[in-house]
């Protein structure tokens, strides 16, 4: 499942060709309405870089509902057989690898453009790891809750951006604190972003099935 | 910060009047959708 | 013994009534036709019987299992042609095949084996977004035989397909049931359904009335 | 069948009216008590009074969307599934994002006199705007369409989740709001002594009055989409019996 949606992603580039622009854009735009000569883009950069990861995110998980939506491939997930939470694990991980990547590289475009000097880097990798799955499983979640709306794409953002503000509170603190080189504060946000990431892997694996047969 | 308490009554009422704004018409618009439901059931009914 | 039984069933689609009381049995090894106008339930009849349409009332139970249940044990073991492919447009034929294949716990070598039947081979690397429509029902029938399924429910195969194609899905169909695998067959075209078909029932206004055409002695027993 | 099915519905309904009419009376006497009998607070004067609006409608906005994750859970136990309970899902769930948005208000009228601004990035107050636009979604998940049992069960699992994401939207929030918050003004002003016995009363009679309000308004909103169902189920059933051609089934529409 997660190797077939990488894939298609491969082949097709959606997300490497549209959504990553549009997030570096997003990022430079930030540098336009804050004045870029002040001290204050390097002080709010993590804030900035994971709005700007969370907005992208939104577009990911719309193109991950989308490609099951195309030709009755929703249909023939329900008809394959196939285990609800398998499905499920298989399109988080797939989004987890292409959001990762997204994320790669505009952490790079924000070092570069807001002028930041990279300080724990390890606290940044992990807390990164644990964001991301946490905002792909709810996103993935609320994608198949609201994959028989025709207001989907609308609707998705409505739902998401609430449930991952403590992603985006948590993200943010750990890399400020990280960036500031005091690592040692950022690890109970850490913890926090852990939790979050388990607990809706969790829920999304045992609801998925149900989900997908009765939305 | 010095509060001038004493002219606290337009927020007062702004508070008051809100929230029996809300609750008023979300009364009527209850009652009235239930009504004309209760008259269809009793129309499907006969 | 009886693959599909059907009871009085019901099913609704938003607030429109596709089936509207419909009884059907449907024993092991028959190719049954499924006849009627447009609109008369066929679709959802099939989508019932692959568990993809709740009931609303009425019984089903398809390979042993009981629909009102469970309607997805079974899923696994049957294989559903519809107006749509089922296919992912940013994979490659012989990538979409292994899919359906392994979703199903059959061996990639269903999948080759599919795509060689169907004369799928010589476009095996393409997407299938750069497929013709012909090609594409092909594809959407090789995928559904990769699964290696024990019930099969067609609906329309026959469109879209050339003169050689329509001839292969035949041979192919005559050649599953043989093997023992239940085919249920939606289509317009008659005569050439009638020639494969054991049975004829017609779908119409949502419930299902027994059809005149019989097969000739000697192939309700292929 | 149908007196019958009518002589049920008036017994039904002949327990409510004087719920109605307690919670509306009620209701009217917190609105004189509040604004007219109640006495001054020391230190706020009459800002306080705001706080017989606030109070109440705090508590009937977690209370409604605690109501919404029970029946939520009860609806997904196959044991007690029964579409009442998405009923009260779905009503508990809309009063709790009207009490939120009143809360909201409330607070911030509030906070303008006594605080000298509209909002504060305090972590209550964040917490609950989060609350309100969680609650926003869960509602317009419900008007998506579908089949009544398809609905709920999908809005009886994104109450669970919504429900389940409160304490850690709280916990993170306060702790985000802790770090840069030091020695907060707004904490001492926010302390209030109502040692008052009218006001201890209208405090009581506030919380209780919108407290009877809410239960009948949610009585009632149960009993209009169990209505709007019925109908919406007879519609169907008559399409059923048209297209079967069969005589036409007249069951009456019960709730």
């Amino acid at each position: 499942m997660c190797a077939k949606d990488l894939r298609i992603e491969l082949r097709a580039r959606v997300v490497m060709a549209q959504v990553l622009p549009f997030g570096v854009l997003v990022l430079i735009l930030f540098a336009f309405t804050l004045d870029p000569n002040s001290a204050i883009l390097p002080r709010i950069a993590p804030g900035l870089f994971w709005i700007t990861v969370l907005l992208s995110s939104i577009l990911a998980v719309g193109r991950s509902i989308a490609v099951e939506a195309e030709h009755g491939a929703r249909d023939a997930l329900r008809l394959s057989g196939m285990d609800g939470g398998a499905i499920f694990l298989g399109k988080v991980a797939a989004v987890v690898v292409q959001l990762l990547a997204l994320e790669l590289v505009l952490i790079v475009a924000t070092f570069m453009l807001y002028s930041i000097d990279v300080r724990g880097l390890e606290v940044l990798v992990i807390a990164a790891i644990s964001a991301t799955i946490g905002i792909a499983s709810t996103g993935t979640v609320y994608g198949v809750l609201a994959s028989g709306a025709k207001v989907r794409e609308t609707l998705v953002p409505l739902l998401v951006l609430p449930i991952c503000a403590p992603v985006l509170l948590g993200a943010t603190k750990a890399f400020e604190s990280a960036l500031a080189g005091r690592s040692g504060e950022a690890w109970p946000w850490v913890q926090l972003l852990g939790a979050f990431g388990a607990l809706y892997l969790t829920v999304g694996f045992i609801a998925y099935g149900t989900l997908m047969e009765e939305a | 910060m010095s509060l001038d308490y004493e002219h606290v009554w337009g927020y007062v009422l702004g508070g008051y009047g809100l929230t029996a704004g809300a609750l008023g018409s979300y009364a009527f618009w209850l009652t009235k959708k239930l009504r004309r439901a209760r008259r269809s059931v009793r129309e499907a009914n006969e | 013994m009886a693959i599909v039984t059907v009871r009085s069933a019901v099913c609704v689609l938003g607030q429109f009534p596709a089936l509207a009381g419909a009884d059907l049995t449907v024993d092991a090894g028959e190719i049954l036709l499924l006849a009627g106008p447009n609109g008369a339930g066929k679709t959802t009849l099939l989508r019932l019987l692959a568990g993809l349409v709740p009931l609303r009332s009425g019984s089903a139970s398809v390979l042993g299992v009981d629909l009102t249940v469970d309607c997805r044990a079974h899923r696994r073991r049957l294989s559903l042609i519809g107006h749509e492919t089922f296919c992912y447009d940013d994979l490659t034929v012989i990538e979409n095949l292994r899919f359906a294949a392994r979703a199903a716990g059959a061996r990639d070598e269903a999948a080759n084996f599919a795509a060689t039947r169907f004369g799928l081979g010589a476009i095996a690397d393409v997407r299938h977004a750069r497929l013709s429509a012909g090609q594409r029902r092909r594809l959407a029938l090789a995928a559904a035989l990769a699964r290696e399924p024990e019930l099969l429910l067609l609906d329309e195969p026959h469109a879209g397909l050339d003169a050689q194609g329509r001839d292969l899905l035949d041979s192919i169909l005559v050649a599953a049931s043989a093997d023992g695998v239940t085919v249920l067959v939606a289509s317009h075209e008659l005569d050439r359904a009638r020639s494969l078909a054991t049975r004829e029932v017609i779908v119409e206004q949502g419930v299902v009335r027994a059809g005149q055409f019989v097969a000739p002695a000697g192939r309700a027993a292929l | 069948m149908s007196k019958q099915a009518s002589g049920r519905a008036q017994t039904v309904n002949a327990g409510r009216p004087w719920l109605g009419l307690t919670a509306f009376a009620g209701v009217s006497a917190t609105f004189v008590m509040g604004l007219v009998v109640a006495p001054k607070d020391e230190q706020q004067r009459d800002a306080y009074r705001l706080l017989y609006m606030h109070v109440p409608a705090a508590w009937l906005a977690y209370l409604a969307f605690t109501v919404t994750a029970i029946a939520s859970a009860l609806y997904l136990v196959p044991r007690t599934r029964h579409l009442r309970w998405d009923y009260l899902a779905g009503a508990s769930g809309e009063l709790g994002v009207m009490f939120t948005a009143l809360m909201l208000a409330g607070g911030s009228l509030w906070g303008k006199p006594v605080w000298g601004q509209w909002w504060a990035w305090e972590a209550r107050l964040t917490t609950t705007a989060i609350l309100l636009f969680l609650y926003l979604g869960y509602l317009a998940l419900r008007r998506i369409g579908g089949s009544p049992q398809q609905r709920a069960t999908r809005s009886a699992i994104a109450g669970l989740i919504a429900f389940i994401d409160v304490p850690i939207v709280h916990f993170s929030v306060s702790w985000w709001a802790t770090l840069h918050q030091e020695g907060s003004v707004f904490n001492d002003k926010m302390q209030l002594h109502i040692r008052d016995g009218v006001m201890q009363f209208t405090l009581l009679l506030a919380v209780a009055s919108f407290t009877l309000l809410y239960v009948w308004m949610c009585m009632r909103r149960m009993e209009l989409l169990a209505l709007d169902e019925g109908l919406a189920e007879r519609e169907l059933q008559l399409a059923i019996d048209e297209r079967s051609n069969r005589p036409a089934t007249t069951n009456p529409v019960t709730v």
